[in-house]
C-alpha cells in the first residue's frame, strides 16, 4: 500500500538537481544522510563510482 | 480605453505584490484600489497593531524596569501619550504605503485610484476609465462580520461599538474595552490594551479562545492572559447591547459588563460584492479556488483573503505572486500544508505547518516532542522564560510535519521551521545544524534531540 | 581507584555537555572541574553578558521612550541601580549552572570537583581520587591573553586592567572605560557599557574591527558604534600604561587616555599547562584535532576552547557531541564550513558559513544578494531599521553558502540559515517558502528572491 511513498528518496535540493543534470536516478542512490538521505557528496560518489566501472570496462 | 495583460482588483498586500511580481515579470499591469494602497495589513492591521505593540512592551517593560536594575523614583511619572503614540503608528503606515506607491510605480504598474467594476472578466470600470484585459486578478480582500444582537446596531451608530479599524484611531485610551470574540486578532488587542492598563472582558461563545491554534499552546495563552489580568468569560452567549453595557449569558450565569468601547472581531466576510457578474463560483469562505489560485473562470483568479482561504497577509502576497507566475506561465502552486502563522502579544506564538491532531487525521504516524522555553539560557538571560517549543513529525523518517512555538520572540523563529519544511527536512537535520549560543533556537535544536534521542538540557527517563 | 569508559576533563559547555551526552548513551563517565560548573560560558562568558545586555537595553529604551509615546517627566529619575543589575545577573548564572549540576546528577555522571592532573591517557588524578578511563576529552577551555605592554602587569596589580571576567564583577560602574582589542568580546562589553552611559574607548591594532565578520558587516558595525559614541582608535599602538592612563600612538598621533578601568581583550590562549605528558600535537592556537575531534594520540580527545578552532559554546558542545558519538562508535564529524556565529548588541549580528571571500577562495562562482532592513514593515513598526542581509550562493544550483545578518533580532534569525545549510538549501526554497508578516524573517524571503529574480519591497533595475 505504502510502496509509493517508500520509494520517495529523501534528497537535498542540490542532490536532485546534480542528479539530474548527470542523468543519475536519485533512487538508485544510498544516501548517507540523516534517515538515508541523498546529499550532494552521494552523488558526486555514485558519478566517481560509475566512470571507475565504465573506465575497467572499456580495458 | 486601455489594454492590460493582467489587472489587478484590490491593493492590499495581496494585489500591490501580484501587481508589481507581475510588471517584474514583463506584464502589463494596472493596480485599482479604491481605499488605501496596502489594504487592510499596511492600514488597519499587521502594521498599525505592531506599531503600537512595540509602544505597549516598552511600557510595560518599564513599569517592570526595577527586575532588571533600574529604577524610577516615582512610576507614576510615567506617562503614556496617547495621541504621540498614534502618531507614531500613523507616521510608520504612511512610511510603508509611501514605499509601496514608489515601488508601484518604478515597476510601471498603472495604479487606478477609484472603485473597479466589473463589468465582464475582460472588462473593468473605474471612474471614467475602462480597463480591458487578458486576465483579472481579484484581491478585494474581507470585512469584519457584524453579527445580529440586540442593540449592537445602536452602539455602533453612537460609536461605542467598533471595528479593528476605529480601535486603532481612538482618540483616547478608553478604560474598558469589551471584545467580541476570541481569534487571533481578538487576542493581540486584548494583550495590547491590557499592557496599557486597560480594563479588558473578552466574551468567547465556545469553551476555548484561539480555536485554530495548536491546543497547548492555545490553552498556554489562555491562562497567561489570564495571569495578566484580561478576564476571558468562555461559553458566553451575548443577550442584548445597551449603548455601552452588555448582557451576556456565560457558563449559565447573566452578568452584565460595563466598557467604553466594544470590539467587534468575530470573524470576516469576503468582499464579493459587484462580482456577481462573472458567474463565480462564491460561498460563505469566499470565492473558490484550487492550489493555483485559479477560480472556476478561465483567467480569471483570486487571492487573499477574498478566497477565504487563510486571512494572512503573507498568504495573501504568496498567493499573488502563485496568480500570476500562473499567468505568465510558470506553473507555481501553494502548500498549505506548511503555512506559518503569528499571534503577536507577549509572549508571541509562532506556528507552522501541522498540528499534531492534523497530522494524525491526514494518516501520519508522528512523533511529538516538546522542550520548555525555561530550560533555555538565553531566555533566563532575557528574563522572558515563558513558553515551548511543539514539534510534529512523521515517525518513518523524522521529517518535520509542524512547529509551534510559544515564546517570546516565537514570530522570529518560525521561519526555521517553515524553511525546514520546505526543504522536507527531517528532525535529524534540526538536531545536527549547530545552533548559536545563547539563543531561544536552541530549543528548536534540543527539541528535535528529544524526538531523536534525548535533549541536553533536561531530563527525560 | 575507580573506571571509566569517558573521563571529561573540565565542565565548561564542551565539558559538561559532552559528560552528559555520555552519561545518556551509556557510557560509565567522571566530569572534573576545578572551577565552577558552567565554565567561562556560564559564569564569565555567555550568559552574564547577556543578562546585562538586557538590562541596558532596557535602559536605553527608557531614555529614548518618548519615540514611542511614553513620557517621563524627569529623565533624571531613570538611576541605574548596579548592584541590583548584578544581583539579578548573579542569580541567572545560579539559576543555569544549578540546573547543569542537577542535570549532571540525574544522567548519572560522577562529578569531581578539583583539579584534574593527568598521570598519562588512561589515569587521571584529582585530589586523593585516582580515575581510570578508556577514553580521555580534554575540555580545560582558553584564558584571556595578557600582552606585554609597559607598566601592564603594574595595573592588573592594582585592579585597574582587568580581564572579561572582572569586568563582570565590578563594584561600580566605571566612568569612563578603555578596551583593549576590537574583537567580538570587545564590542559586546564596549556596546554594553555605551548604553549604560559609560564613556568607552577601543583601541584596535589594525584599520578594523571585528576582523573574522564580514566585511560590509564589519563596517557598518564599526560605524553604528561610532554614532553611539564609542571611539575607536584604529591603528594603534599602545605604548604603555601608566596606572589608569594609557600612551597610544594612533594614525600617527600620540594620545593619551584616562580610563577609570582597561578591559585586556586581545585573544585567548589554550589552557594546556600539565598536558604535555600526553605526547599532544599542540600549537599557538591549541590542541589540535580533526573534525572527529581526535588528537594525534588515540583515545583522547579534545573539545572545545582548548582546540582553538572557533571560540564559541556552541562548537564547544557540538565537538563535545561529535566526540563522544565517535568514541561510542557513531561516527560524526563536524563541518566548519557552517557554524553560526552572533554579536549581540544594538544591534546584533549573526553570521553562518562563509563569507564572500571565502567563497570564492573556496573556488566557488557565487551570487550575492543583499536587502536592506529598512525596507521591511515590522522592523520600521518596532522602530529599529538598521542592518541589513548578505546571502552568499553557489551560482550554478543556488546552494546557500553563508548568511550574513545586522538586525535588531539577527541572533534569533540565524538559525533559519544554519539549518538551510544544513540540508543543502538553495536561496529557492528560502524564496518559496512563506515566511511570515510581519516579521524581520521576510528578509531573509525577499533577499532570497533578489539572488533568483527580484524582490518586491525593493527596486532593483
Ligand atoms: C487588526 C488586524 C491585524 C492583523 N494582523 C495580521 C498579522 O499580523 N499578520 C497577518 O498575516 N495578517 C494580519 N491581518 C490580516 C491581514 O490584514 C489580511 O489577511 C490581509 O490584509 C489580506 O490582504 P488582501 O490583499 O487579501 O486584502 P486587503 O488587505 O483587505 O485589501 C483589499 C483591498 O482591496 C480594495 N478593494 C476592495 N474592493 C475594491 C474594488 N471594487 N475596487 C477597488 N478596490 C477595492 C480595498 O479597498 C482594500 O484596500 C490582520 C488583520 C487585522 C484586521
Ligand atoms: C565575555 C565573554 C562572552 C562570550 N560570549 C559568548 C557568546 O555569546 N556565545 C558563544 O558562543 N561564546 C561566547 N563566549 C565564548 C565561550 O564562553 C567559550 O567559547 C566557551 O566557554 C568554551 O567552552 P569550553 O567548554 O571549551 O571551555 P570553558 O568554558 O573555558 O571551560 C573550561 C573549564 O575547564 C576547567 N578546567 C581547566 N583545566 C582544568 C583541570 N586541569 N582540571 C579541572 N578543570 C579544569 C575550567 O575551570 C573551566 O571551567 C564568550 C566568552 C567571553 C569571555
Amino acid at each position: 500500500k505504502a510502496t509509493e511513498d517508500s520509494t520517495r528518496a529523501l534528497a537535498t535540493p542540490v542532490a536532485r538537481r546534480l542528479a539530474k543534470d548527470l542523468g543519475i536516478g536519485i533512487n538508485k542512490i544510498d544516501g548517507t544522510g540523516p534517515a538515508g538521505r541523498v546529499m550532494k557528496e552521494d552523488i558526486y560518489r555514485f558519478k566517481e563510482e560509475l566512470d571507475n566501472a565504465s573506465g575497467n570496462s572499456k580495458v | 480605453m486601455k489594454n492590460y495583460d493582467i489587472v489587478v482588483l484590490g491593493g492590499g498586500p495581496g494585489g500591490y505584490v501580484a501587481a508589481i511580481k507581475a510588471a517584474q515579470m514583463g506584464a502589463k499591469t494596472a493596480l485599482i484600489e479604491k481605499g488605501e494602497i496596502g489594504g487592510v495589513c499596511l492600514n488597519w492591521g499587521c502594521i498599525p497593531t505592531k506599531a503600537l505593540l512595540k509602544s505597549a512592551k516598552i511600557y510595560e517593560d518599564m513599569l517592570d524596569s526595577e527586575k532588571f536594575g533600574i529604577e524610577i523614583k516615582d512610576k507614576s511619572m510615567v506617562r503614556i501619550n496617547w495621541p504621540k503614540m498614534q502618531e507614531r503608528k500613523d507616521k510608520v503606515v504612511k512610511q510603508l504605503t509611501g514605499g509601496v506607491k514608489t515601488l508601484l510605480n518604478r515597476n510601471g504598474v498603472e495604479l487606478y485610484q477609484g472603485n473597479g467594476e466589473v463589468v465582464d472578466k475582460n472588462t473593468i470600470k473605474v471612474k471614467g476609465d475602462i480597463l480591458k484585459t487578458k486576465n483579472l486578478i481579484i484581491a478585494t480582500g474581507a470585512s469584519p462580520y457584524i453579527p445580529e444582537v440586540d442593540g449592537l446596531k445602536e452602539a455602533i451608530n453612537e460609536g461605542i461599538a467598533i471595528t479593528s479599524k476605529e480601535i486603532l484611531e481612538l482618540k483616547e485610551l478608553p478604560k474598558r474595552l469589551i471584545i467580541m470574540g476570541g481569534g487571533v486578532i481578538s487576542t493581540e488587542f486584548a494583550i495590547l490594551y491590557n499592557a496599557l492598563g486597560v480594563e479588558v472582558n473578552i466574551i468567547q461563545r465556545s469553551d476555548r479562545i484561539l480555536g485554530n491554534i495548536e491546543k497547548d499552546i492555545r490553552d498556554s495563552m489562555a491562562s497567561i492572559m489570564q495571569k495578566k489580568g484580561i478576564t476571558i468569560h468562555f461559553n458566553a452567549n451575548i443577550l442584548s447591547v445597551q449603548r455601552n453595557r452588555m448582557s451576556i449569558e456565560s457558563n449559565e450565569k447573566q452578568l452584565i459588563l460595563e466598557g467604553d468601547k466594544i470590539l467587534i472581531s468575530v470573524g470576516n466576510r469576503p468582499n464579493v460584492e459587484g462580482l456577481q457578474n462573472l458567474g463565480l463560483k462564491i460561498d460563505k469562505k469566499g470565492i473558490s479556488t484550487n492550489d493555483r489560485m485559479e477560480t472556476n473562470i478561465q483567467g480569471v483568479y483570486a487571492i487573499g483573503d477574498v478566497n477565504g482561504k487563510y486571512n494572512l497577509a503573507h498568504v495573501a502576497s504568496a498567493e499573488g505572486i502563485a496568480a500570476v507566475e500562473n499567468i505568465l506561465g510558470k506553473s507555481t502552486s501553494i502548500n498549505y500544508n506548511k503555512i506559518p502563522s503569528c499571534i503577536y502579544g507577549f509572549p508571541e506564538v509562532g506556528s507552522a505547518g501541522l498540528t499534531e491532531e492534523e497530522a494524525k487525521e491526514q494518516g501520519h504516524e508522528v512523533i511529538i516532542s516538546t522542550f520548555p522555553v525555561a530550560a533555555n539560557g538565553k531566555a533566563l538571560a532575557e528574563g522572558e522564560s515563558e513558553g515551548f517549543i511543539k514539534i510534529v513529525a512523521d515517525k518513518k523518517y523524522g521529517e518535520v510535519l509542524g512547529v509551534h512555538i510559544l515564546a517570546a520572540h516565537a514570530t522570529d523563529m518560525i521561519a526555521e521551521a517553515v524553511t525546514t519544511m520546505e526543504l522536507e527536512g527531517t528532525v535529524h537535520e534540526l538536531a545536527k545544524a549547530i545552533h548559536p549560543h545563547p539563543t531561544l533556537s536552541e530549543i528548536v535544536m534540543e527539541a528535535a534531540h528529544g524526538a531523536i534521542d534525548k535533549p541536553i538540557h533536561i531530563f527525560k527517563k
